[in-house]
């Protein structure tokens, strides 16, 4: 269940290009969370909370590991907190990925700030032993982070959209080269995911899905997307964010 | 005695605090925050006749101190409200208040005579404000003749009291306080949104789908306070007051100036706890300002003009 | 070429760039923080017929985002103004705009008089919505025959083109824009401030002394941008865009939603340097958003009605 | 002249009840200031600066001594800077007290939070040679400070309004057994100057006063005052704040 909590920053640094990866304990958040949750962080002086995904847990040291690209007033804000600082989150937030017991293969396809929850989806199947295929998305070279990490849990395609790194391109565009999978996980910008669900059409998937939020919780309405069951929309921010990729229209 | 008691018509409110409409949902999700009883009253999001499903998204941009909204009354419809969400509503002992709106005077009359046949719902909300509909909404709110005549038939409709909810986006707030008193309102609820709009500079375009939003959060609260202030010298019905209240000290700000209850919206996504938060803290801030009771406060700052 | 530069009746601006009526006084005290020489343009303090001394202090409050003020148009009246105030902004090689104000239309058409017989000012911005004086003010900006009357009257005297800048406390502000533009404004001036009110909780009364104030600074940039942008879709004369304006990203938003000038009021106050700053960002702001020039960001946010 | 100044925060303590001394190192602002001259202090979040008198100034080491009252937002905001932070600030602000070379008493009345400019005064004085005598106000004991080192200055009567410490009642009430003096200087609130200046009507005086701000420049006439003069008013924050007793109407 959501809960607000207060969180110890533990660490800040920049991985790549406007990228920060936070470090941050909190007990309840370490012991809840699943792959695909996030928290709703508040920023003093911003009267919205800024959804952040969950990029990592640490059971045994109660931490939880945060990517954020810096975007606008507060990501920038968030970027400027220092080792020793807390903040305030309502979490873990959402639904989560679904991870099918009987699958073998798993697609990991993350694009930008959509590779975070892809990291923490990795080494979950990798724990619940399954093969990851990740293919990872960036801008270019100096946006690259995880690599490694993702490395070490299987096999690792990076791709940037100018070629400075990686194969060149899109993340849609190596996926014909991508060998059998049981079921496709993908979050990125709404482009991305339009156009992985498109090319990937018919297999079993499931996205996660951005939008602006308001209250984060389910009761304001702000972050609906249209669906095609019998009420109409779903809610990103507590049906979501995550989704089967057949139950929604991007 | 009650220090935080207030009476409105229809509403026995064991405190002024309430959380504002569409701001709240139905009440389920900050049930898991606090006990929903410790709230005076819930205003629910907005029914309509049918179901709803709003505005495209982007439905919300932030604002210095503030937020726009467009949501476009996304509702399940009077039916399933009634249905569904009162029901869970009338499980805590607190007050259930209905806001209702609709693109035409009958959609309203149908809205209101629904909640008739519910007894769970102690009053209506009439929101003839809500920018961002546009079929007539917005021609309600700002037209005192409009007003006034939704207000008629909506209270002729129904049997509980209505509380009209003015819109800010008027020349002459008075005037639309007073044709909806005239026109037999029991209450009034201000304010709704400001009309804004955010342009996002990487696309050129409005933020917001809608392109326009309702402002609110404490950029608003100045507004609210003048209104309320100019509005209580001229009227005799009460005032359910709302516009950027996030702290005690803000819902003593309100009483000051005439509301007798006090409505917080926006301040419930940057605190879940806020309601509760306030209801805790109130009775220290009336004190630290020498009152004894939140009664004794309503409309103290306000001179008759 | 410069690419800051706009081209507005009457005003060759090297940029779009102006300190706002009543923010900047008549210049001398910016002028001892770098050279007025750098501005579009300079918008002086309202003037009126004869002197005035405003209203008691406690004049201006802050708020979220904002301040009240309730100034109450001080100023040394017209004649002083033209005879120590124009010749110091004149050393400045910028444009001067004299903001006129009155409590009766013969007193705006005595002060439009009076700037006839100096060669320094460039334009007239007419204050038709000033919400701290009694007499007239509110309800010349507040009602489109009175503001379409102040107008013509004023331009009847002026040999100079004349600015009108609107209230945005009105029901409808396209109607106010295309009232003044029908009695021959040249241009607009948007917005002035919003009505507001702060309540000092340990004296239970109103903080100002006048009550009510003119609420400005960020807190109301989106209710500037969108009837900005409401006005673009259905007027011809050129906009001067304000209200809360305080960084490159603010200018490039308002040149978006219409604005072919942009003033700036209160950030002068949080930061002395702000127009200075603002000016020596706009280039690289506009190159972020892709545009070669200031000319081609007016208006582009907007899709005709 | 008004300058617009970056200030390093040198130490935060709290000197008495809710009362801050803040020392500041800035070197323009050091050499500049005179007695009764405030900085205009930009606190972020906050659309206004905050007027604060200069209470002490130490050209060698180029630091400036504020004292301030917690009252709301800012003031709070403010006690919370640490050392090490840095304050964005206009000054040295206003006119500063006029000090008569003749002179060879002088009385200073502070009151409250207007003690703070009465000891920078008090020790210019007393490097000019002149005898000082100081009355200064407070609430109530826990709110005292400075006295020790007034007393280092010269002849200083505490009074508190409770009669918790020193003197019982206002400053008023015991200037009738002040001994003579040339001049005397008073800063506080509004009501107290207006005692002041009756009780000592006819005498040779300078007050500092406060009101709201907006500019602080001189450009937005928020924080005039009535003043017998042509003109007919005058403006705290650039005409004063400190202004001859008879120029005024309080
Ligand atoms: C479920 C979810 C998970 C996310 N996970 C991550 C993550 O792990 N790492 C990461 O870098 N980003 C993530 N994002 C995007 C992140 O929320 C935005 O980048 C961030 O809110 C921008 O805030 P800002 O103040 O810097 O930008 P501003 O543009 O100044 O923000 C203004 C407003 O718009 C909202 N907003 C702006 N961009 C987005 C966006 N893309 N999605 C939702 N709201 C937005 C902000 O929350 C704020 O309310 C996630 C978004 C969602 C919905
Ligand atoms: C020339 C001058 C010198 C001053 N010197 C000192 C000093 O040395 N030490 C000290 O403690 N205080 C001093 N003050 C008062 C000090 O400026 C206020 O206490 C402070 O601004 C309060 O800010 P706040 O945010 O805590 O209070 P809030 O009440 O939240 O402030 C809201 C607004 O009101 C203004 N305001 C509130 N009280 C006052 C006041 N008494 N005078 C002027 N503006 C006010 C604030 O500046 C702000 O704009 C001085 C005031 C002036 C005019
Ligand atoms: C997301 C959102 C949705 C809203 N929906 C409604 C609504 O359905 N009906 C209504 O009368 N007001 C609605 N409002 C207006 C609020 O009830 C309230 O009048 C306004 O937001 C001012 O209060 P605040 O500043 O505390 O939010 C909504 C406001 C927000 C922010
Ligand atoms: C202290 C103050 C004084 C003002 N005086 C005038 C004035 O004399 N004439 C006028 O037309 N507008 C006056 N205004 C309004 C501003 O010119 C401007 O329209 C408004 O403040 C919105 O812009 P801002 O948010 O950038 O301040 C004044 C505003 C302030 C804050
Ligand atoms: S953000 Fe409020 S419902 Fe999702
Ligand atoms: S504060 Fe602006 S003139 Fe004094």
């Amino acid at each position: 269940m959501i809960s607000k909590e207060i969180m110890q920053i533990l660490s800040v640094s920049e991985i790549a290009s406007e990228t920060v990866e936070m470090v941050l304990r909190n007990e309840y958040i370490s012991e809840q969370a699943i792959p695909g949750q996030f928290l709703h962080i508040l920023i003093d002086g911003h009267t919205l909370r800024r959804p952040i995904s969950i990029a990592d847990i640490n059971r045994e040291s109660k931490t939880v590991t945060i990517l954020f690209k810096i975007i606008g007033d507060g990501t920038k804000t968030l970027a400027g907190f220092k080792e020793g600082m807390e903040i305030d989150v309502l979490g873990p937030s959402g639904n989560g990925f679904l991870i099918e017991e009987q699958d073998s293969v798993v697609l990991l396809i993350g694009g930008g700030i959509g590779v975070p929850p892809m990291y923490y989806l990795a080494r979950t199947m990798v724990k619940k032993g399954k093969k990851v295929i990740a293919v990872l998305g960036f801008q270019s070279k100096s946006h690259v982070f995880y690599e490694e990490k993702f490395k070490e849990l299987g096999e690792t395609i990076v791709v940037t959209n100018d070629g400075s790194y990686g194969e060149r391109g899109f993340v849609t565009d190596i996926l014909g080269k991508i060998g059998s999978f049981d079921t496709y996980y993908s979050c990125g910008p709404v482009p991305m995911l339009r156009a992985v669900t498109n090319e990937l059409q018919g297999r079993r998937g499931f996205i996660s899905i951005e939008e602006r939020m308001g209250c984060g919780v389910g009761a304001c309405l702000a972050c609906v997307i249209p669906a095609t069951d019998e009420k109409g929309y779903k809610k990103i921010c507590s049906d979501g964010p995550v989704f089967d990729a057949r139950e929604v229209t991007l | 005695m009650n220090k935080l008691a207030v009476e409105l018509p229809g509403l026995s409110l064991k405190n002024p605090i309430m959380p504002a409409s569409g701001c709240f949902g139905f009440g389920r999700e900050y049930s898991d925050f606090y006990d929903l009883s410790k709230l005076g009253a819930v205003i629910m999001k907005a029914a309509t006749g049918e179901r709803r499903l709003g505005n495209p998204t982007p439905r919300v941009a932030e604002t210095n101190s503030g937020m726009l909204n467009a949501i476009g009354l996304q509702n399940p419809g009077v039916e399933a409200i009634i249905r569904e969400e009162v029901p869970f509503l009338a499980q805590y002992n607190t007050n259930i208040i209905a806001n209702i709106a609709g693109s035409t005077i009958e959609e309203y009359e149908e809205v209101a005579l629904a909640f008739n046949d519910t007894e769970d719902v102690q009053a209506l909300e009439l929101n003839i404000s809500c920018p961002n509909v546009k079929e007539g909404g917005i021609q309600f709110g700002t037209d005192p003749m409009m007003a006034a005549r939704v207000t008629e038939v909506v209270k002729k409709a129904s049997n509980l009291p209505v509380y009209v909810k003015l819109s800010p986006n008027v020349s002459n707030i008075v005037e639309m306080a007073q044709a909806v008193e005239a026109a037999g309102a029991d209450g009034l609820s201000m304010i709704n949104t400001l009309t804004g709009m955010q342009i996002h500079l990487p696309t050129r375009t409005p933020l917001l789908a809608n392109k326009t939003g309702g402002l609110s959060g404490s950029a608003i609260k100045p507004i609210a306070i003048r209104m309320i202030y100019e509005v209580k010298q001229h009227v005799s019905i009460p005032i359910i007051g709302m516009g950027g209240v996030s702290t005690a000290e803000d819902v003593v700000e309100f009483l000051l100036a005439g509301a007798s209850g006090v409505a917080v919206g926006t301040a419930n996504f940057t605190n879940p706890f806020v309601c509760s938060d306030i209801i805790d803290e109130l009775p220290r801030t009336l004190k630290k300002y020498g009152f004894d009771s939140v009664k004794e406060v309503i409309g103290k700052a306000v001179t008759l003009a």
